[in-house]
C-alpha cells in the first residue's frame, strides 16, 4: 500500500527530535487564510491534502485513493481513504470533504483559495455521492483539475465539517503529528499521531523555530542548534554549498521571477524592443552567478523544464547581442532610460542588476528600484499597485504543480495579474485549450504553440526556474520537503 | 520639599499621558500612511480581491479610521489592548512576552555595561590624562562607533560557529533556567555592551573630573579624608547623576530599538514586534507596542529624576517647576 | 614655636591650552601662631591660587614650581600622602568663597560635620554632641534641624555658618579664608566676620583672609599684603599699610573707594588705569610699571626687590623703587571740595510709581517680592535703592523696565503717562525712554556680537539711525564712554569687565533714555574698575539730565551717587527721601542697621546687629515687617499693626517709633 | 576738575592704556583646534573619503559596478585586491566609490536635522510657555520611539529614495537636536543681554536667530557633528535592513546586508573591508567631533 509521500525509504533511526529552522508564519494559523510558507508548513504538519503533488509532479494518492474525469474533463471523481481520523477522534467522510472545498471556493470567506478556484470551481458544485465519493463540478473543463486539490493548494488541508474557524486551539488533521505547542513568532512543537493511517512515525518529536531572515538560520544550521533549514535560497547560503557537515537537498520546481515589460505604453510597447532585452541576457551565466547552477533555464514563458507538458522541442533564447542591436536599430530606437522596479526579496536586487549591466549593451539604461515587498505589491490592484503599474517589473512567483495558473493570471486579457497588460486574443484561445486538454500529449502540442508565441511577443522575460533547497544537518534522513516549501518528517530521522 | 513628592509625581505623570496619548496619536497617523492593508498582507498579493475585501470586513478594517481608533482608545480606557489583526487573538500577551524579552535582554546588557562603563570611566578620571585614561577613552570611542550589525556577526561567528561556545540564537529552549536563559542573552548583549560602553564611560568620566575638581572634593580633603571615601562618598555622588539620566534615555533604545540585532539573533523583543505589526499594518499590535516602549521609556526618565532628586535633593525644587 | 604658616619664594603655574603659564612669582610671607594675615588684590592676581597652593589641593592644571610652604612647622611638600592627611586632619581649614559649592548637596549637613570627627576618632554620639556644639558658637539656633538638612535648604549664611563651623570643628593651627563673605548680604557678613573673630580668639588659630574688601581685612587682620599680578608688592601691619600705603598700587587701591561722606558733586574717584598683566607674561621691570603714575624708565627695565619701608618698624615691605614717593601721589589729587546741597534741587518729576506690587506664583506658594511701592523721581536724578538680598530691588527694575508684569492695582507714569506693564506693549519711546545697565556685563553683552554690532544695533533700533548718521553717532557714543574706536571690531571676552560694562552703558545711552535702572552696575568689578564707572555715570548723568534708579548693596557706592534713597525690605519701603537725610538720620532701624554693617575703612561706629535671618517672602511676618529682627521694636504693636509710611516734608518712613526718637548718624 | 574735562592724565582716557585685558592673548579655539591631533585625525580620515568619493569613479582600478559571474566571490589578490562580491564586482573599487551615498546623505540629514532641530528649539527654548510645553511633549514622543523603527516605518510610508532617507533621518535627528538647543537656549534666555533685546523693541524672531543662536552655536556644532557620526551609522544600518541605499549602489552598508550571509562560508572580505571602511568614517566623525567639542569647551 502507498504509505507516505517519501522518495527515500524509511531508514533513519526512530525516536529522534528533529529541530527545523523556518519562517516566521506571518499571521494567525488559519487554512482558510494563510497565504505564507511560514503558515503552510505549518498547516500541513497537521493536516493532509486528497492528493500529494510528488516532486517529479506527478500525483499520489493521499486522503484520497483514487479519482477520474468525466468524458470532457467537467466533473471530477475522488474516492476517500476508509478510516482515516481526525486527531480528535472523529473519522473522516466525505461531509468533511465537501465543506471543507466549499468553504475555500465561497467568496465571502477571505478564502485564499478563491484565486485558485477562480473559473474553476464554485461554491456548492463539490458533491457528496457517498460516505466516502465526493464528485466536484467544474466551471469549466480541466484537465489538471486533481493538482488545484492537491498539495499544491496548500490552503486545501483537510478540516472537520464543523471547522470553526479557530484551527488554531484545535490544529484537528488527520496527518501523521499532532500539535504539541505553538506560540506564535517563536515556535511550534509536534508530536508523533500514534493513529495514523499511514504506519509508524519515525521522530519522537518535531521542534521548528521561527525567523524572520535566512542569516540566522544558516548560521544557526552551522552552529548546530537546528537539524534543518526548511527552505534556502543560493544567495547568503553560498558557504552551505560547499560545507562537508552540510547537505542539501535540491527539487527541482518551477520558481521564478516575472520580468514583466508593459505591451500597452512606451517604451516597450514594441515587441521587437521586448525581445532586443529578452536577448541581452547570457541566462547560462546568470543561472551559473545566481545560483551555482541549481536552476532551469527560462525560454520566456511560463513552462518551466520541470513540467511533463513543457514542449523541449522549442529552441531555448539565448544571449544575442547582435539581433538585439539589430531589433532596436529596426525600430530607430538607440536607446532609451527606463526604471525597473522590484522586490527587495532574496535574489532579485541582484538579478536586477544583471539586467540592468545586460540592458546597457543596447543602450536602455536601466534605473532600479527596489521596494520592499509589501510596498512594491502596494493594493495589488490595478492603479494602487507597483507592480500592476509600473512600465517595467519583477515580481516573484513561487512553485506550482501546473502552469494553468501561470498561463492565465498574467498573461490572459484581463488576467488579475497581468502586470505586462499583455491582450493576445490568439493566445487567450490557446490557454483554454491547453487548461481543457485531458491526456498529456495534446497538452505538449498546445504549449509547443504557447511559447511560440511568447517568444514572438515576450511580454514577460522568464529567465530561470531555480530548484527549491532545503539544508540539513549531514546525518538528517527521510525529511522530504516539497517545493512550495512543505516539509514532511514523518520518515525523518536526525542521524 | 516632603509635600513636593505628591505634587511633582502627579505632574509628571499627568505630562507623561499626555505624551503618550500624542504617541498613540503619532502612531496611529503614521499607520494611515503605511501602503497597502491588513487583509492584503495576510492574504499576500495573489490573493483574490473578493476574499481580501471579505477578510477586511471580518477584521473591521474597512470602517472610517477615526472609528477605529475611537474603538481602540476605547477599549484601552478599560484596560484593553485590543485584538491583533494578523494574529486575531488579544494582542496584550504578545506584548507582554515581547517586553519581559526585551527587558531581559536589556537588563543583561545593562549588568555587563552599567559596572564596566562606570568603572572604566571613574578610573580614566581618576587617572585622567595617564596611559590608562587614554586606552579607556580610546577604547570607549572606537567600540562606540561599531554599528550593532557589524558587531552582532562578529560575536555571532566568533562565539557561535568558529568558537562555539556560546548560542547564537538569544531564544533560549523552552523551560530553561535563569542561568541557560543568561547564557543565550550573553551574545546579543555584547553589541549593545559595546556600542554604549563609549557613551556610559565618557559621561562618567567627565562627571567624576568635575566632581573631582569642585570645592566640596576640596573640603572633604581638607577634613584628612582618606583618598578612597572622598572619591566614594564625594565625587561619585554628585558624578554620576548625570549618568543615571543618560542610561535612563538610553533604555527606548535598549528595549524597543533592537530590530537588527533581535533579526540576527532571533529574538523576540518589542523592537521586532513593532516593526513586524508596522508591516502588517496591524494597527493595535503597532499601537500597543509602541506605547510600551514609550511607558518603559517614561518611566525609565521618571525613575532616574526621582533618583537624582534622592542622591541630591539640591535637584528638588526644580521639580516643581 | 613654629609658625602657623609660612611660605617661601612660592611659584604656581597652570597649564592651560597646552601652555604652562605662572601665575604666582615667588611669594613669600609668615603667619605667626594666633597670627592673621590678610591678602588683597584684583581679580585674577592669583589669591585663591596662592591659598589652594598652600594646603596643597590646587587644581589639575596646577602646579607649584619653586618655592616651600611650611604648615605648623612641616614641610606641605616633602609629606606623604599618609602624612598629609594626618596634618589636614588635625592643622588646617579652608572656607571657599561660595559655600553652597564648598558643601556636598547630596550629603546632610550632620554627616558632612561628622566626618570631621570621625577622621579625629571621636565616636559618633560625642561627636554629633560636638557638632551641634559648634553650630551653636556660629550662631545658628536649630542645629539639630540644620544638621538634618540639606545644603540647599540653608541660605547663604548660614551655609557660610556652617562651613565655619566645620573648619573651626578640629580647631585647627591654620584657616584659611577665600573671600568667606562677598556672596553674602552686609549684615550677614557683618555676623559671619565677628563669629570668626571671636572663635578665633577662643582657638588660638592663625588666620589667612583673602578678601577684595578692603574694610574687612582692616577690621579683621593684623598684617596685611597686597598681591598684585602673583607678587605680594607690599606688605606689613595692617594698621602702617591702610595708614601709609608704599605701593602706588595699594595707594591707588585704597584711593579710588568712595570715602565715607563723598558725594558725586564733589568730583571724581581716584581709579587705577589699565589692567592687570596676562598670567604667563614675561615682565621686565616692574610688574606694575605699566600702571604707575610714578613709573620711570627704571622701573621699566630693573625689577624691584622687595625692601623694609616702615617707618613704625614691624616689616613693612614694599616691592617699589620709589616707595618713599608713593605719598606724593594723594597730594596730586586731593579731594576739591565742592559745595553739597542737602537736598537735590527741586527737580521735574520723571518718574512716577504708585502702589506698585508683585507677586510671583512658583510652585503653588505664593512670593510676595514687592508690596505696595510708591516712589517719585525727578529728572537727573538719581534714586539710590538699597536692601538686602531678596529685598525686591531687581523686581523693582524689572517691573519699571516692563521685564515682568506688576500686578494689577499698581501704576508707573513716566511724565505723566501711565506706561504699559510689559515691555512688548510699550510704545518704542516708552522703551527708548528707559534703559538698564546690568550687574553683570558677561550675561549683559551678547557675547557672540562685536563692541560696533551691539553698540550699532541700539542705535538703529533705539535711536533709529540709519547709514552715516548711525556710524558718526556711535563715536560720538564711544567717546561719550570714553572707548576708543580700536575697540569696536572686538568681542566682549576680548574685554576686560570695565571695558564691557563701558559697552553696556555706551548701549543704554543709544535711544538718549530719559532713566537708565543700573542694577548693581559695578559689584562684579574691581574697586579699581568701579571707580572708573562710577565718574563715568556721574559724568554722564551731568552732560545728559538722564535720571538714574541706581541698585547697589554697598552703601558707599550709593551715597556718592545717589540723590533720594529708597530702603526696601522683604518687597515694602521701608524708607525713601532725600540721600542726605536718609544716611543723617534720624532714620529706620532698618536703615540704621544697614549702614552701622558696611565695613568702611577706618569706620568709627558701632555696629548694630540684626538677629536672625530675613523671613520668607512668601509668609511675611505680620505687624512690621520688620518686627523679627528689630533691634527697636517697640512692642505687641509693632507685631500686630503695619505702621503706615510716614511723610515729613520729602521724606517717608514707616515705622511706628515717633520721628522724634528714631536714630541719626 | 570741572565737569566735562577728559584730559586731566588721571583721567578715563588713561584708565585704556596699559596691557590688553589678559583675554585678548590667550590662543583662540582656533588655535587650539590647529593644536588637536584628534581634530587632524578626524579631519584626514574625513578627507580621505571625501577625495574618494568625489575622485574614486575616475581612479579606481575596476568598474564598481561591473559584474562578472564567473569570477564571484574571488578572494584578495594582485588583480582584485579586495576580492570579488557575489555578482563578481571589485570590491577594492566599491569600497572606494561606496563612500559616495553615505557621504551624501548622512551630511544632508543631519544638516536638515540641524536645521529643523535648532529652529524647534530655539522656539521653545525662548518663547517658553505653551509652545514650550507642547514642544516638549512632541519631542518626548519622538525621542520615545526608537529611532530605527522610526525610520523604518517612514521609509515604507513614504516609499524608498535617497530623498526620504535624508528626510526621515533629518526628522528623526531634529528632535534629539531640538533637545539640546533648548536645553542651552533655557541657559542663554536667562541673560540679560535677552532682556536687553527686548528692551529695544527686537522681534522674538530676531531675537532667536540673531541674538541667542550664534550663542549656542557651540552645542549645536558639538550635537551636529555627533548626529553626523549617528547619520553615518544609521544609514548604513537602514541600508543594511535594506531600507536605505539602493543596489547596485556599491554603498558599505548595502554590500555588508548583501554579502554578510557569506562570511561563514569563509567569504570574510565581503564584508570586512566595508565594515572596516564604516567603522573608519564613524571614527573619523568623531575624531573630528571630539577635537571640535575640546576646542569649544577650552
Ligand atoms: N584651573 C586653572 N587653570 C588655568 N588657569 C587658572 C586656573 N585657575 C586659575 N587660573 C588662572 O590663574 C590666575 C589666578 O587665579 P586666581 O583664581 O588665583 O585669582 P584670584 O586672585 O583668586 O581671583 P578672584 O578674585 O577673581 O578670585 C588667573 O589668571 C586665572 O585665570
Ligand atoms: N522669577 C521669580 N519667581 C519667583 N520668585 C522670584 C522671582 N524673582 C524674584 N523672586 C523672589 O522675589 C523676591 C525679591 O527678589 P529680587 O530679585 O527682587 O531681590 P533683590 O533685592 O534684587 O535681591 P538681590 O540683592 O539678591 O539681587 C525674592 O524672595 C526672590 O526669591
Ligand atoms: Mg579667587
Ligand atoms: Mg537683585
Amino acid at each position: 500500500p502507498w504509505s507516505a509521500p517519501l522518495v527515500q525509504a524509511a531508514t533513519g533511526k526512530p525516536g529522534t527530535t528533529i529541530r527545523v529552522g523556518t519562517t516566521v508564519p506571518a499571521g494567525a494559523i488559519d487554512p482558510v487564510t494563510v497565504g505564507d510558507t511560514g503558515g503552510l508548513l505549518m498547516l500541513q504538519q497537521v493536516g493532509e491534502f486528497l492528493v500529494f503533488d510528488q516532486q517529479d509532479l506527478r500525483l499520489a494518492p493521499m486522503l484520497a485513493t483514487s479519482w477520474k474525469p468525466n468524458q470532457d474533463g467537467s466533473v471530477w471523481t475522488f474516492t476517500l481513504r476508509q478510516g482515516v481520523k481526525f486527531h480528535s477522534g472523529k473519522t473522516l467522510t466525505a461531509d468533511d470533504v465537501v465543506a471543507t472545498i466549499d468553504r475555500l471556493a465561497d467568496p465571502k470567506n477571505a478564502s485564499n483559495a478563491l484565486s485558485v478556484f477562480k473559473g474553476v470551481l464554485s461554491k456548492g458544485n463539490t458533491r457528496k455521492i457517498d460516505d466516502h465519493t465526493v464528485a466536484f463540478h467544474l466551471d469549466a473543463p480541466n484537465g489538471n483539475f486533481p493538482y488545484h486539490i492537491s498539495s499544491d493548494n496548500y490552503n486545501a488541508i483537510i478540516l472537520p465539517a464543523d471547522y470553526q474557524g479557530d484551527f488554531e486551539k484545535t490544529w484537528d488533521g488527520t496527518g501523521p503529528f499532532r500539535i504539541e505547542k505553538y506560540t506564535p513568532k517563536v515556535g511550534a512543537s509536534f508530536v508523533p499521531n500514534p493513529d495514523w493511517w499511514g504506519g509508524r512515525v519515525l521522530p519522537a518529536r518535531t521542534e521548528f523555530s521561527f525567523y524572520t531572515d535566512q542569516q540566522p538560520q544558516v548560521l544557526a544550521l552551522q552552529g548546530g542548534q537546528i537539524d534543518i533549514v526548511s527552505q534556502i535560497v543560493v544567495q547568503g547560503a553560498q558557504g552551505l554549498l560547499g560545507d562537508p557537515d552540510i547537505s542539501i537537498i535540491k527539487i527541482e520546481a518551477a520558481t521564478h521571477r516575472q520580468v514583466h515589460m508593459r505591451c500597452d505604453i512606451p517604451p516597450f510597447n514594441d515587441k521587437r524592443i521586448r525581445r532586443a532585452m529578452a536577448l541581452t541576457l547570457d541566462r547560462p551565466a546568470i543561472v551559473t552567478g545566481l545560483f551555482r547552477g541549481l536552476s532551469d533555464l527560462g525560454n520566456d514563458s511560463p513552462f518551466a523544464p520541470v513540467y511533463p507538458s513543457t514542449n523541449k522541442s522549442v529552441a531555448q533564447r539565448r544571449e544575442n547581442i547582435a539581433e538585439a542591436k539589430a531589433l532596436m536599430a529596426a525600430v530607430g530606437s538607440k536607446g532609451f532610460s527606463v526604471t525597473l522596479t522590484t522586490e527587495q526579496y532574496q535574489e532579485m536586487p541582484d538579478y536586477a542588476v544583471l539586467i540592468q549591466n545586460a540592458a546597457k549593451e543596447i543602450g536602455i539604461e536601466v534605473r532600479l528600484k527596489i521596494e520592499p515587498q509589501d510596498a512594491y505589491y502596494g493594493s495589488a490592484v490595478f492603479g494602487k499597485s507597483d507592480w500592476l503599474d509600473s512600465p517595467f517589473g519583477m515580481t516573484d512567483y513561487g512553485h506550482r504543480g501546473t502552469p494553468d495558473v501561470l498561463l492565465a493570471a498574467p498573461l490572459m486579457s484581463g488576467g488579475s495579474w497581468n502586470a505586462a497588460h499583455f491582450r493576445n486574443p490568439a493566445y487567450d484561445k490557446l490557454v483554454a485549450e491547453f487548461v481543457a486538454a485531458v491526456d498529456l500529449s495534446s497538452q505538449r502540442a498546445i504549449a509547443g504553440k504557447i511559447e511560440t508565441l511568447l517568444l514572438e511577443e515576450t511580454p514577460i522575460i522568464f529567465a530561470y526556474f531555480y530548484d527549491f533547497l532545503t539544508a540539513t544537518r549531514k546525518g538528517v534522513t527521510g525529511a522530504e520537503p516539497t517545493a512550495i516549501a512543505q516539509l514532511f518528517l514523518q520518515s525523518a530521522s536526525a542521524g | 520639599m516632603r509635600s513636593g513628592w505628591g505634587a511633582w509625581f502627579a505632574r509628571r505623570i499627568s505630562l507623561s499621558l499626555l505624551t503618550l496619548f500624542l504617541l498613540s496619536l503619532v502612531v496611529f497617523a503614521g499607520g494611515q500612511l503605511l501602503p497597502g492593508n491588513v487583509g492584503r498582507t495576510i492574504l499576500g498579493p495573489l490573493a483574490d480581491a473578493r476574499a481580501v475585501a471579505a477578510l477586511n470586513h471580518q477584521l473591521g478594517v474597512d470602517r472610517p479610521a477615526i472609528v477605529q481608533y475611537l474603538g481602540w482608545i476605547g477599549g484601552l480606557l478599560h484596560g484593553n489592548m485590543g485584538e491583533s489583526l494578523e494574529f486575531r487573538s488579544p494582542v496584550a500577551p504578545f506584548i507582554g512576552a515581547a517586553l519581559v524579552k526585551s527587558l531581559k535582554l536589556a537588563a543583561v546588557a545593562f549588568m555587563i555595561v552599567v559596572p564596566l562603563s562606570i568603572g572604566g570611566g571613574v578610573v580614566a578620571a581618576l587617572k585622567a590624562g595617564t596611559a590608562i585614561d587614554r586606552t579607556i577613552s580610546l577604547a570607549g570611542l572606537s567600540l562606540t562607533i561599531i554599528p550593532e550589525f557589524v558587531s552582532s556577526i562578529v560575536v555571532i561567528l566568533l562565539f557561535g560557529i568558529w568558537l562555539r561556545i556560546l548560542p547564537i540564537s538569544a531564544s533560549w529552549p523552552e523551560g530553561a533556567g535563569p542561568l541557560d536563559q543568561l547564557r543565550h542573552l550573553i551574545p546579543p548583549a555584547i553589541p549593545l555592551v559595546v556600542i554604549q560602553f563609549g557613551y556610559i564611560a565618557r559621561m562618567a568620566r567627565a562627571g567624576t573630573i568635575e566632581a573631582l575638581e569642585a570645592d566640596y572634593t576640596r573640603t572633604a580633603i581638607l577634613k584628612g579624608l582618606p583618598r578612597a571615601l572622598v572619591v566614594q562618598r564625594h565625587v561619585l555622588r554628585n558624578a554620576l547623576l548625570p549618568t543615571i539620566t543618560v542610561i535612563a534615555t538610553q533604555t527606548a533604545y535598549l528595549v524597543g530599538g533592537l530590530v537588527v540585532v533581535e533579526t540576527l539573533f532571533r529574538y523576540q523583543g518589542i523592537g521586532s514586534l513593532i516593526l513586524t505589526a508596522a508591516r502588517g499594518k496591524d494597527f493595535p499590535m503597532l499601537e500597543g507596542g509602541i506605547l510600551t516602549v514609550g511607558a518603559v521609556y517614561i518611566g525609565a526618565t521618571l525613575i532616574a529624576d526621582a533618583l537624582a532628586v534622592l542622591v541630591n535633593p539640591r535637584l528638588a525644587p526644580e521639580m516643581t517647576g | 614655636m613654629n609658625a602657623a604658616l609660612s611660605i617661601e619664594g612660592l611659584e604656581v603655574a597652570y597649564r592651560a591650552r597646552g601652555r604652562e603659564q605662572r601665575v604666582l612669582g615667588g611669594v613669600s610671607f609668615t603667619i605667626p601662631p594666633g597670627g592673621s594675615y590678610g591678602l588683597v588684590g584684583e581679580s585674577g592676581c592669583g589669591k585663591s591660587t596662592l591659598a589652594l597652593a598652600a594646603l596643597g589641593i590646587l587644581p589639575r592644571a596646577g602646579r607649584i614650581t619653586a618655592g616651600n610652604i611650611r604648615i605648623a612647622g612641616e614641610d606641605l611638600l616633602a609629606l606623604d600622602a599618609g602624612a598629609l592627611r594626618r596634618l589636614r586632619a588635625r592643622q588646617v581649614s579652608m572656607v571657599f568663597q561660595e559655600p553652597a559649592r564648598a558643601l556636598n548637596p547630596t550629603l546632610t549637613i550632620g554627616r558632612q560635620m561628622a566626618e570631621t570627627y570621625e577622621i579625629l576618632g571621636v565616636p559618633r554620639a560625642e561627636g554629633e554632641a560636638h557638632a551641634a556644639a559648634m553650630l551653636g558658637r556660629v550662631h545658628i539656633a536649630a542645629a539639630s534641624r540644620v544638621m538634618a538638612s540639606y545644603p540647599h535648604q540653608l541660605s547663604g549664611g548660614q551655609q557660610q555658618r556652617v562651613l565655619i563651623a566645620m573648619a573651626l570643628a578640629k580647631e585647627p593651627a591654620l584657616l584659611v579664608l577665600d573671600e568667606p563673605t562677598s556672596g553674602l548680604d552686609a549684615t550677614v557678613e557683618a555676623e559671619v566676620l565677628d563669629v570668626i573673630a571671636t572663635l578665633r580668639r577662643e582657638l588660638g588659630t592663625a588666620l589667612l583672609l583673602i578678601s577684595h574688601n578692603l574694610g574687612v581685612v582692616e577690621r579683621m587682620c593684623e598684617r596685611v599684603g597686597v598681591l598684585y599680578a602673583g607678587m605680594l608688592v607690599e606688605e606689613g601691619p595692617t594698621e602702617a599699610l591702610f595708614a601709609d600705603p608704599r605701593h602706588p598700587y595699594t595707594h591707588g587701591l585704597l584711593r579710588c573707594l568712595p570715602a565715607a561722606g563723598r558725594r558725586k558733586a564733589q568730583g571724581r574717584l581716584e581709579t587705577i588705569p589699565g589692567f592687570l598683566p596676562a598670567p604667563g607674561r614675561r615682565i621686565t621691570g616692574c610688574v606694575f610699571a605699566k600702571r604707575c603714575r610714578l613709573a620711570d624708565a627704571r622701573c621699566h627695565k630693573e625689577a624691584p626687590l622687595a625692601r623694609d619701608v616702615g617707618e613704625h618698624g614691624g616689616g613693612h615691605f614694599s616691592l617699589c623703587h620709589y616707595a618713599e614717593r608713593v605719598a606724593d601721589l594723594s597730594r596730586e589729587t586731593s579731594v576739591e571740595p565742592s559745595p553739597a546741597s542737602d537736598s537735590p534741587a527741586p527737580a521735574k518729576t520723571e518718574l512716577e510709581i504708585e502702589n506698585l506690587s508683585k507677586t510671583y506664583v512658583t510652585g503653588g506658594a505664593h512670593v510676595r517680592a514687592l508690596s505696595g511701592v510708591s516712589i517719585v523721581l525727578g529728572t537727573g536724578e538719581t534714586l539710590g535703592l538699597v536692601g538686602e538680598s531678596g529685598s525686591g530691588k531687581t523686581t523693582l527694575a524689572r517691573l519699571l523696565l516692563g521685564l515682568t508684569a506688576p500686578d494689577a492695582g499698581g501704576s508707573i507714569r513716566l511724565d505723566g503717562t501711565r506706561l504699559e506693564g510689559a515691555a512688548s506693549g510699550r510704545s518704542q519711546a516708552a522703551r527708548k525712554a528707559l534703559q538698564i545697565v546690568f550687574q553683570n556685563p558677561d550675561s549683559a553683552l551678547n557675547r557672540a556680537h562685536t563692541v560696533r554690532y551691539l553698540i550699532s544695533r541700539a542705535l538703529g533700533r533705539l535711536g533709529g539711525f540709519r547709514g552715516v548718521r548711525r556710524e558718526q553717532r556711535l563715536r560720538e557714543l564711544l567717546a561719550a564712554v570714553r572707548l576708543e574706536p580700536q575697540y569696536l571690531d572686538r568681542r566682549p571676552r576680548q574685554l576686560s569687565g570695565g571695558l564691557k560694562q563701558r559697552v553696556a552703558i555706551a548701549r543704554a545711552f543709544a535711544g538718549e533714555p530719559r532713566i537708565v535702572v543700573c542694577d548693581e552696575p559695578t559689584s562684579a568689578l574691581d574697586v579699581s574698575v568701579q571707580a572708573a564707572i562710577l565718574n563715568l555715570l556721574a559724568e554722564l548723568q551731568r552732560e545728559r539730565r538722564t535720571s538714574y534708579v541706581f541698585i547697589s548693596h554697598d552703601l558707599g557706592v550709593v551715597r556718592y551717587l545717589a540723590d533720594r534713597i529708597a530702603v526696601l525690605y522683604l518687597g515694602r519701603l521701608m524708607e525713601f527721601g532725600p540721600a542726605e537725610r536718609v544716611f543723617r538720620g534720624p532714620h529706620h532701624p532698618y536703615t540704621e542697621a544697614l549702614l552701622s554693617a558696611v565695613p568702611a575703612l577706618r569706620a568709627e561706629h558701632a555696629r548694630i546687629r540684626l538677629a536672625g535671618e530675613i523671613p520668607s517672602p512668601v509668609d511675611p511676618p505680620s505687624g512690621c515687617v520688620f518686627h523679627t529682627r528689630c533691634p527697636r521694636k517697640l512692642g505687641r504693636i509693632c507685631e500686630r499693626e503695619e505702621p503706615p509710611l510716614e511723610r515729613m516734608a520729602d521724606h517717608a518712613i514707616r515705622c511706628h517709633i515717633p520721628r522724634a526718637e528714631l536714630p541719626a548718624a | 576738575m570741572s565737569a566735562g574735562t577728559t584730559t586731566s592724565d588721571a583721567g578715563p582716557l588713561a584708565e585704556l592704556t596699559g596691557d590688553m585685558p589678559a583675554e585678548a592673548e590667550e590662543p583662540t579655539r582656533w588655535a587650539v583646534l590647529r593644536r588637536s591631533g584628534t581634530f587632524w585625525s578626524g579631519t584626514t580620515i574625513i578627507g580621505f573619503w571625501a577625495l574618494a568619493a568625489i575622485f574614486g569613479p575616475r581612479v579606481v582600478p575596476w568598474d564598481p559596478y561591473a559584474t562578472d559571474l564567473l569570477h564571484e566571490l574571488a578572494p584578495p589578490s594582485a588583480v582584485h585586491w579586495f576580492g570579488t562580491d557575489q555578482l563578481g564586482r571589485d570590491i577594492f573599487s566599491r569600497v572606494i566609490v561606496g563612500s559616495r551615498d553615505i557621504l551624501t546623505i548622512a551630511p544632508l540629514a543631519t544638516l536638515l536635522g540641524t536645521i529643523v532641530g535648532t529652529t524647534l528649539g530655539l522656539a521653545g527654548g525662548y518663547l517658553g510657555g505653551l509652545v514650550d510645553t507642547l514642544l516638549g511633549r512632541i519631542i518626548e514622543v519622538l525621542i520615545s520611539l526608537p529611532l530605527i523603527i522610526v525610520a523604518l516605518l517612514a521609509l515604507v510610508a513614504l516609499g524608498l529614495s535617497s530623498v526620504t532617507v535624508v528626510i526621515v533621518i533629518g526628522l528623526v535627528f531634529a528632535p534629539l537636536i531640538a533637545r539640546t538647543v533648548r536645553a542651552a537656549v533655557l541657559g542663554e534666555r536667562a541673560l540679560d543681554y535677552v532682556a536687553a533685546a527686548e528692551l529695544r523693541g527686537e522681534s522674538a524672531l530676531a531675537i532667536m536667530f540673531i541674538e541667542i543662536m550664534p550663542n549656542v552655536m557651540g552645542p549645536i556644532l558639538v550635537e551636529t557633528t555627533v548626529r553626523l557620526g549617528y547619520a553615518i551609522f544609521t544609514v548604513a544600518s537602514l541600508s543594511f535592513l535594506g531600507f536605505g541605499i539602493q543596489p547596485p549602489s556599491p554603498d558599505w552598508g548595502l554590500a555588508i546586508a548583501e554579502n554578510y550571509g557569506v562570511i561563514a562560508g569563509g567569504y570574510w572580505w565581503t564584508v570586512a573591508f566595508d565594515a572596516a571602511a564604516t567603522a573608519s568614517l564613524v571614527v573619523g566623525v568623531n575624531l573630528f567631533a571630539d577635537g571640535l567639542h575640546e576646542a569649544l569647551a577650552a
